[in-house]
């Protein structure tokens, strides 16, 4: 009994002395120098070492989510408090900048710009539509309204609007750039939010013909140009740019005599709040129906 | 400059806590040790009583008639009976045993044998019943399998199956024969849809008998001349 | 011989740990996305569970006899400690072999199938030798049910999977047809047809 | 032990509620699989296992959570680790001796709690650094949610593969027991299948709180590509 | 005599491996002689009728030119010069709807009524006289690019490096887009240019080896120039070629003729072979003999809903519009508009556009023939596998567009698909393969 | 005048070959017919209806699970009907219905919907439905009833009530000439496999109609020849070479060609082209891989048979072949 006693107590302790003292030694001979932020996040992260993160293992992941890899919501074990303060963390660390937003720079929907032809494609997106043709309307410059852009946004931050036009929830826009990207047509742009003068029109046909392809288009007609301060809008290819380093100077004054409502003043989102079809269509859904 | 100042105090941490680690490892070790000492001194009798129970039920199941039996060890190629009392063998011990079964008037009747072989999932581990005067087995029993629920594990089940153990005889050795086949005393007729678990039994008996009868004809041998 | 060789084909094909056994089946369903990835946690894994026979057969013969109490603890601590020390020994010793291996090893040691391989291969009373053949059928079964999933997985990434039924609940699924297709394997070498 | 604030008592109760459902450790975080596929294939078998698994993640946590400011960093793993295998040893050694059939049923899979990722889990992402009581309160919740898991796969395995619950005949005779689900494919396929229900819930509750309105313009969207 | 030449395509005919076989529409205006197309009051000259940079306009608004006036030089080596069709004005240098769909710059002349649209004859420049800058340089000035399809300078593709010899010239004859008859009937009527042109050539490129790939649907272009090269005294081998699409791809005609593979990446003149289309060569020799730049070029004018198929001799930048209602307008039932053959065509949203140096054809279709077929998923029949020539594998590019893996796309070879569109075309679940790639291709060149 | 027309645009090629999905669906689904009708032959009503319980069981799952393909109704492709028939062929004719239903909506939904359905399945739906039911109802799956000549009598077991065992009343139950030449070494005659003259799952006894429909598929290519190709010859070859060693306790390579569902499997299941792989080289290895699992599983296994988990083997093996086997492209 006794004896039994002895034995066990006296093999665990060995075993536990033995290995503790071989796994401290090489714990200080072999340590290797690394970010010190890998060893903070680690020790954030639940160290259950389970895989479900699909990295193999807890130090793995702390290493990837330091270096931005992986997004540390993957870690299912930690809780909602542990995973935001791993954020919260990291992102004391990313630093501050101004807040950007896409901005579209079409407003030629289904009603302002019209079409020639009818795309009869089975692939239906922007892209596809884009390759034949450049799309079927008028304006070659101008938006297809076929969402791709709302496909590709991770942050649910864009929705085609019952215009046809994809429109930017500027709070939840994370300037990411995917829409920037994706569009075929090259329609967006990511803009500090104080740029608030934008020309929401790409075509760069002279006035009446470009008119005669989108009710919105901007013709060059000059009005803005003299009705902002010198050197802020000028017409360049049929079009007005605007000096964005003379962004302090603008104010919607610009904006009020165009006949065509190209140039417009946003302040937050882009385009009227119309009725809103939110667009979880991604091509995936069409083919998916949910069982 | 920010690892300066990190590097000296992690150094210091790694320092200070050599010494604590493996103490708090120690004593982890040495109290989570008492404690399994308790445990296991507290269960060991219980779970040694659960044991044997077992096993007496299955050597009482296929040995029918028998009250009481002995252990039997193979040493140095003779079977020995080991004496009451004597103390488990350690895990991880080469011991073979079967045991030997008496009836009420403590009359040897015969011989529990366990035995193990490949079925169709799994090994199956078994135990059986021989008498070695009438030279038949008298009783079979599963004790571990794997073998598919409703199909193979009917060996363990099925009564059709088992009545095949009641009387079965040993010489020409085991043969298993289709459902409905079964002519001779030596024929075990093997569960339909589960013909492999049913020739894994039978070359579980035919290995068993062919390791242990001949010994067990030598210690019957010498038990009759006691007896008599 | 045809022991051995049924101990590796049993652990292999017929009672795969993974999809028989149920065992290691957290990093199974994680780490199983990239088939890369997933190949070197099989490697991984089979190099864990030889050193987990070694270990688990030494300590069986050499200490649990005198307390068999300690099996489950001895067994973790020293197959965690010495698969620790690897790792730190590779690390040093073979950099180009941690990057390819060693980062799965800590995934590994805390798993279920290192340690059910250590109690399994001493319920069944394995020597050494049997032992480590053991260890490499079921590391190389890991492997191959490792594999297998994750070829499917990426190529899910090109089907219309339904939303509702994407992730865990999909793997499984899967999980549960390759397992049904190793059903088929049952009794191979052993019923001597 | 300090008085519970108000706040600490709420708190207690949201730590032992979220294991059973937000954070539901088999049906959310997918964690601890191996037992919750492995000894599913009868209910009396899920809810042995669900109480084992519970007694070692309670009294871990316990003590774990009590001992949390003298453990040091580096060897807290295995500190953990030795706690859990002795609370595993003596589940183990428990229930060979007062239910020695259930024990042999669970096999090896009692021991393998001391791997469970849950266990660790929860040592290391909670007990180690909150109070004994939101330890304990988390262990019961996280192990309740667990043995509910647990009891959930087993009664629908048992039901359809034996045809019985808790041993009890439902059918009386000639039922034809579905035998897949008390074999491995079938473990995985009633989670799978579970894990698919649950999702399906929680798609409905969304649907519902988003409102009836944009529910329609989703299916007219829909129907215009 | 035809009969003959028949018997004769019957015996086993070079291809290459996989193609498609798609119904051929030929007979709607492979008998149809080359008209000449009359002149119509406005053109429209885009500055972008080939691959490369775009041509610089040397001309402005109200400027008087004459047919055969250079009006826009070549932008870089590789680009050519552009040149007028007719006498006219000079109305506009703007944005023109392009057959490409987008708004390009391109030069509006107004043609003089009163015009003759006689060329004006500058003095004759022999090809023999010239060194070899200046044979280069003269094709480019002549704007001479290739009529194949693709509209490559022809002076970048005949400059052949010093160090890679052509061993071959090899003429495409093949025509192998369903509908498109203008090559057949070029090698018919111009049998006398094609072999002047050709032995101006092989003169330049100094080539070992000449002939002449005709896809054996045409025997009477087989006996025309057969006769036509031993006339000439100027020995032309002429191949004729099983009829598959795309026989008439450079690579598939190189495989097919020499069983070689031209090499990832590489050009035909890399094993030494020099392809040029038929047209191509009459427009050389046109020039060198007639002192005409490239101001014309034969279209297939056909389709379904064409009321008269016929093969035009146009005058570039002429618009569809004008072409069109020269063969006598379009049916009601017409439904879509191509340029090109149906294979690989590009389709245009409105007859606005005006021919370019690289439009073989106009096609207008009624809904009959291209009535999409309805899209499953892929099957994974390996019907696509089997098609594409260039054993690429589409119908795994398509499944990787459809979710946008780019990178895995590239992996698998997107950027060598040549767009033939057999695997489109047998592609039983109708998924748009060509443009899934396409779009990829884009994608891809986008993100480098 | 021009504009008038409605003008529409899309992408090119502008011309398509008359072949589509739903037409390759129905015409394999007419191949099948006969087989169907030899299945009734030897087994009478109950192939009939042990088929209606499958089909039947595929079809509802499809249209109340299915997506809306782009004919609308999801069961216009014909696909659905393939796999239900498919599933039947591959069931005894002695089976309960409501498990054969069972089958079809495990097939269809295990084995099809939720991978996003048609086209998009790694493994085969039909036999993830058998194999299901094999796992599920074993012994219900392996019982056999000899071609009896009982055109009208309804096999005991074929209307068990739904979740019950049948009533074995007729205790006429055999094995196959697999299980007696796995269990008793004793082969069939050839002319017996061939003809269809021995018990088995509905449509494989039949070897001859198999061949045939096999001949007609490949001239049609509807199916890649290379697939029984690949898969006939590695058994032959295989089982050859093992049969030559000890005659008398293996089986001979024809035997093995004509016996159990390694015809049907071939034909149909193992050419499914959804989950066989695309390339040619990748389609060699894979039906190459088939063979040498039928003949191990055949000869070493435990199952007399193994086609169906030799075809769900290499199905799971699919993706890996088709990423690591592709073509050789143009010039490289
Ligand atoms: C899911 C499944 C489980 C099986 N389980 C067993 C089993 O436990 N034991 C066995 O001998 N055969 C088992 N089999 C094998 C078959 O039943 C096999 O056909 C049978 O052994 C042949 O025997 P028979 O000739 O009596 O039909 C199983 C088959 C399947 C499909
Ligand atoms: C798919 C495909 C089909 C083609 N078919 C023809 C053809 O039928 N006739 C032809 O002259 N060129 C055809 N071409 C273009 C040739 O590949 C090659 O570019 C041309 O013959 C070169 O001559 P060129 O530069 O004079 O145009 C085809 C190209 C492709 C990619
Ligand atoms: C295409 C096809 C595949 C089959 N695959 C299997 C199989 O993998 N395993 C199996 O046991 N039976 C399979 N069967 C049924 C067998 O051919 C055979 O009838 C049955 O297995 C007889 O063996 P048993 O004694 O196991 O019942 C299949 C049948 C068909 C038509
Ligand atoms: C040649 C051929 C063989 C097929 N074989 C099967 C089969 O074995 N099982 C099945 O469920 N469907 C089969 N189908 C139908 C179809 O491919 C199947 O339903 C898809 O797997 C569903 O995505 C086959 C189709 C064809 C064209
Ligand atoms: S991707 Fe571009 S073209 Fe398409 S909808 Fe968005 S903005 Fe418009
Ligand atoms: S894709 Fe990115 S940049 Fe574009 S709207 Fe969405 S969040 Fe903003
Ligand atoms: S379009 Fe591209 S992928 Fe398709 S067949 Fe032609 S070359 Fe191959
Ligand atoms: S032809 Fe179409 S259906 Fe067939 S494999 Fe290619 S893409 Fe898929
Ligand atoms: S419980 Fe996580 S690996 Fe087994």
């Amino acid at each position: 009994m006794i004896a039994e006693i002895f034995m066990a107590v006296g093999i665990l302790a060995g075993l536990g002395l033995l290995f503790a003292i071989v796994l401290a030694v090489a714990y200080k001979k072999l340590r290797v120098e690394e970010d010190p932020r890998i060893d903070e996040v680690e020790e954030m992260l639940p160290h259950a070492n389970c895989g479900a993160c699909g990295e193999p293992g807890c130090r793995v992941f702390a290493e990837k989510v330091v270096a931005n890899e992986v997004k540390i919501s993957k870690c299912t074990v930690s809780s909602q408090a542990a995973i935001e303060r791993i954020a919260a963390y990291l992102g004391v660390e990313a630093g501050k900048e101004e807040k950007r937003v896409a901005r579209l720079l079409c407003a030629g929907g289904r009603k302002e710009a019209h079409s020639l032809a009818e795309y009869a494609g089975t692939l239906r997106t922007c892209r596809g539509e884009a390759v034949v043709a450049g799309g079927p309307k008028a304006c070659a410059w101008g938006c297809l309204g076929l969402g791709d852009c709302v496909d590709v946004c991770d942050f649910d931050a864009l929705y085609l609007n019952d215009d046809g036009l994809p429109t930017v929830i500027p709070d939840k826009c994370t300037a990411c750039g995917d829409c920037v990207e994706i569009c075929p047509k090259n329609l967006f742009e990511l803009m500090p939010e104080s740029r608030k003068l934008i020309v929401q029109c790409k075509s760069l046909l002279e006035g009446s013909l470009a008119e005669s392809k989108c009710s919105v288009a901007c013709t060059a007609c000059g009005r803005c140009v003299a009705d902002a301060p010198e050197g802020l809008i000028e017409i360049r290819s049929n079009l007005a740019v605007v000096n964005y380093e003379l962004n302090h100077l603008s104010s919607p004054e610009a904006t009020l005599r165009c006949p065509t409502n190209a140039i417009v003043w946003v302040e937050g989102q882009q385009f009227e709040k119309r009725p809103t079809v939110w667009l979880p269509l991604g091509r995936v859904e069409k083919y998916t129906e949910d069982i | 400059m920010e690892e300066k100042n990190i590097q000296p105090v992690m150094a210091q941490e790694l320092e200070t806590s050599s010494f604590r680690l493996i103490s708090t490892l120690g004593l982890a070790g040495f109290f989570s040790g008492l404690v399994l000492v308790g445990a296991f001194l507290f269960t060991r009798p219980i779970i040694a009583a659960n044991r044997a129970q077992a096993l007496q039920e299955a050597i009482f199941k296929v040995l029918p008639g028998c009250a009481s039996f002995r252990t039997i060890e193979l040493r140095e190629g003779r079977l020995v009976m080991v004496e009451e009392g004597a103390p488990e063998p350690r895990e991880g011990e080469e011991v073979r045993r079967i045991y030997a079964g008496y009836n009420d008037k403590g009359k040897l009747i015969g011989f529990a044998i366990t035995g193990e072989e490949p079925g169709y999932q799994d090994l199956i581990v078994a135990i059986f019943g021989y008498n070695p005067r009438k030279e038949v087995v008298v009783g079979f029993e599963v004790l571990e399998s794997k073998e598919t629920p409703g199909l193979g594990d009917k060996i363990m089940k099925d009564p059709a199956f088992l009545s095949n153990f009641r009387a079965l005889a040993v010489e020409p050795p085991v043969k298993v024969v289709p459902k409905g086949e079964k002519k001779k005393d030596n024929e075990i007729e093997a569960i339909t849809g589960a013909t492999i678990s049913s020739k894994a039994v039978g070359r579980l008996l035919e290995k068993s008998l062919i390791e242990w009868r001949p010994l067990i004809g030598e210690y019957w041998k010498e038990y009759k001349k006691e007896g008599d | 011989m045809q022991d051995l060789l049924w101990i590796f084909i049993s652990a292999l094909l017929i009672n795969n740990f993974t999809l028989a056994y149920f065992l290691g089946l957290c990093p199974f369903l994680g780490v199983s996305g990239r088939l890369e990835t997933a190949f070197r946690l099989g490697l991984a894994n089979i190099f864990v569970m030889l050193i987990t026979a070694v270990c688990a057969w030494g300590l069986n013969t050499f200490i649990l006899p005198y307390a068999p109490y300690l099996r489950l603890i001895s067994f973790i601590i020293v197959i965690a400690s010495t698969v620790q020390f690897v790792e730190m020994a590779v690390k040093k010793l073979s950099p180009d072999l941690f990057r390819a291996l060693g980062i799965f090893l800590p995934l590994i040691t805390t798993n279920c199938a290192i340690l059910g391989l250590a109690l399994f291969a001493t319920n069944k009373g394995y020597g050494l030798v049997e032992g480590l053949f053991y260890a490499l059928g079921a590391g190389g079964g890991v492997t191959l049910a490792l594999v297998l999933l994750a070829g499917i997985r990426e190529e899910t990434k090109v089907l219309d999977i339904p939303r509702l039924i994407e992730g865990t609940a999909l793997n499984l699924i899967i999980a549960g047809i390759l397992s049904m297709a190793f059903m088929g394997f049952a009794g191979l070498f052993s019923a001597g047809g | 032990m300090d008085q519970p604030t108000t706040i600490e008592k709420s708190r207690t109760a949201e730590e032992f509620l979220k294991g059973i459902w937000k954070e539901n450790p088999v049906f959310v975080a997918v964690l601890g699989m191996c037992p919750v596929l492995a000894v599913t294939n009868t209910a009396i078998n899920s809810l042995a296992m669900g109480l084992a698994t519970t007694f070692v993640l309670f009294f871990s946590s316990l003590l774990v959570s009590s001992l949390r400011n003298v453990i040091p960093k580096q060897v807290r793993i295995t500190t953990f680790i030795i706690i859990i295998a002795t609370f595993v040893t003596v589940v183990d050694f428990m229930l060979a001796a007062i239910v020695p059939q259930v024990h042999k049923e669970l096999g090896a899979f009692i021991a393998l709690i001391v791997v469970n990722c849950l266990i660790l889990g929860r040592q290391e992402a909670f007990a180690s650094k909150n109070s004994i009581r939101l330890a304990l309160a988390d262990a019961l919740g996280m192990s309740l949610g667990f043995t509910f898991a647990l009891l959930c796969i087993g009664v629908v395995r048992e039901v359809l593969g034996s045809g019985s619950l808790f041993n009890v005949s439902l059918f009386g005779a000639g039922f034809e027991p579905w035998v897949i689900m008390i074999m491995p494919p079938g473990g995985f396929f009633t989670l799978g299948f579970l894990l698919l229900f649950f999702n399906w819930l929680q798609k409905r509750r969304r649907e519902k709180s988003k409102g009836d309105r944009q529910a329609t313009q989703y299916e007219e969207a829909r129907e215009f590509l | 005599m035809i009969g003959t030449a028949q018997n004769e395509l019957k015996d086993r005919l070079l291809t290459f491996r996989h193609g498609v076989h798609p119904e051929e529409f030929k007979e709607l205006s492979n008998h149809q002689r080359i008209e000449r197309m009359p002149f119509v009051e406005e053109y429209i000259l885009p500055l972008l009728q080939h691959i490369g940079a775009p041509s610089k306009p040397l001309v402005h608004k109200g400027q008087r030119v004459r047919r055969g006036d250079m009006v826009a030089e070549p932008g870089s080596f590789v680009s050519v010069a552009l040149h007028t069709p007719v006498d006219g004005t000079v109305t506009d240098v703007g944005l023109y709807g392009h057959p490409n769909g987008q708004m390009l710059p391109a030069i509006r002349i107004k043609a003089d009524p009163f015009s003759t649209q006689q060329l004006d004859q500058p003095p004759q420049r022999q090809p023999e006289e010239l060194s070899k800058a200046e044979f280069i340089a003269a094709i480019q000035q002549a704007g001479i690019v290739g009529l194949g399809g693709a509209a490559f300078p022809a002076h970048v593709k005949f400059n052949i490096p010093e160090d890679k010899p052509c061993r071959h010239l090899m003429l495409n004859g093949c025509e192998c887009e369903p509908f498109l008859t203008c090559d057949h009937r070029v090698m018919v009527e111009y049998a006398e240019e094609l072999i002047d042109g050709t032995r101006i050539l092989q003169r330049f490129v100094q080539a070992e080896k000449v002939s002449i790939a005709i896809e054996a649907n045409k025997p009477d272009a087989v006996i025309a120039l057969r006769e036509a090269s031993s006339r000439a005294g100027f020995p032309m081998e002429v191949v004729p070629l099983k009829v598959k699409y795309p026989q008439g791809a450079e690579k598939m005609m190189i495989s097919a003729i020499l069983g070689e593979e031209v090499p990832a990446g590489k050009l035909p003149i890399d094993v030494g072979v020099l392809v040029s289309n038929v047209g191509t060569i009459v427009a050389l020799s046109q020039y060198f003999r007639q002192s005409q730049p490239l101001v014309e070029r034969v279209i297939t004018v056909t389709g379904t809903a064409v009321r008269r198929p016929a093969n035009v001799l146009v005058p570039l930048g002429t618009p569809m519009r004008d072409l069109v209602e020269f063969c006598g307008g379009v049916t009601e039932a017409a439904t879509r508009i191509l340029l090109g053959g149906p294979m690989m065509g590009i389709v245009q949203k409105s007859l606005d556009t005006p021919v370019v140096k690289g439009t073989s054809g106009i096609l207008v279709l009624t809904e009959r023939e291209v009535q999409d077929i309805d899209t499953f998923s892929c099957i994974r029949c390996g019907r696509c596998l089997e098609a594409c020539p260039l054993f690429l594998n589409p119908a795994r590019l398509g499944l990787l567009a459809r979710k946008g893996l780019w990178d895995d796309m590239e992996d698998y070879n997107a950027l060598d698909c040549f767009e033939c569109g057999s695997c489109s075309y047998v592609c039983p679940s109708g998924i748009p393969l060509v443009q899934s790639i396409k779009i990829g291709k884009a994608m891809i060149r986008e993100r480098k | 005048m021009v504009d008038k027309p409605k003008i529409t645009i899309s992408t090119s090629p502008f011309l398509h070959d008359q072949v589509t999905t739903p037409r390759i669906m129905w015409e394999l689904a007419y191949t099948l017919v006969p087989i169907l009708m030899a299945a009734v032959y030897y087994f009478g009503l109950s192939a009939l209806l042990v088929s209606a319980a499958s089909i039947a069981g595929c079809l509802v799952t499809e249209y109340y699970l299915g997506k809306k393909g782009p004919l609308g109704n999801p069961l216009r492709d014909g696909s659905a009907l393939v796999t239900g028939l498919l599933l039947a062929l591959t069931l005894p004719p002695g089976f309960p219905l409501w498990m054969a239903f069972v089958g079809g909506v495990v097939a269809i939904g295990m084995g099809k919907l939720i991978w996003g359905g048609l086209g998009q399945n790694v493994f085969n739906p039909a036999l993830v439905g058998r194999a299901f039911l094999q796992a599920a109802f074993p012994t219900a799956i392996t019982t056999w009833e000899p071609p009896d000549g009982r055109y009208l009598g309804l096999r005991g077991t074929n209307l068990a009530p739904p979740f019950y065992q049948g009533e074995p009343v007729d205790a006429l139950s055999t094995a196959t000439p697999l299980a007696e030449m796995k269990f008793n070494q004793e082969p069939a005659a050839l002319a017996d496999l061939l003809l269809g003259n021995i018990s088995g799952s509905l449509g494989e006894t039949c070897g001859l109609l198999l061949i045939l429909a096999c001949l007609y598929l490949i001239a049609r290519r509807i199916i890649n020849w290379r697939i029984p190709a690949g898969i006939l010859a590695t058994v032959a070859v295989f089982s050859g070479i093992v049969y030559l060693f000890e005659p008398g306790r293996y089986p001979s390579p024809g035997f093995m060609l004509l016996a159990g569902g390694l015809l049907l499997g071939t034909v149909y299941m193992a050419t499914d082209p959804v989950s066989s792989p695309l390339s040619p080289r990748g389609v060699w290895i894979y039906s190459i891989g088939i063979g040498l699992l039928v003949v191990l599983i055949r000869i070493w296994g435990g199952l007399p048979e193994g086609v169906m988990y030799a075809i769900l083997l290499m199905n799971a093996a699919t993706p890996l072949i088709n990423r690591f086997v592709r073509p050789r492209v143009y010039g490289y």
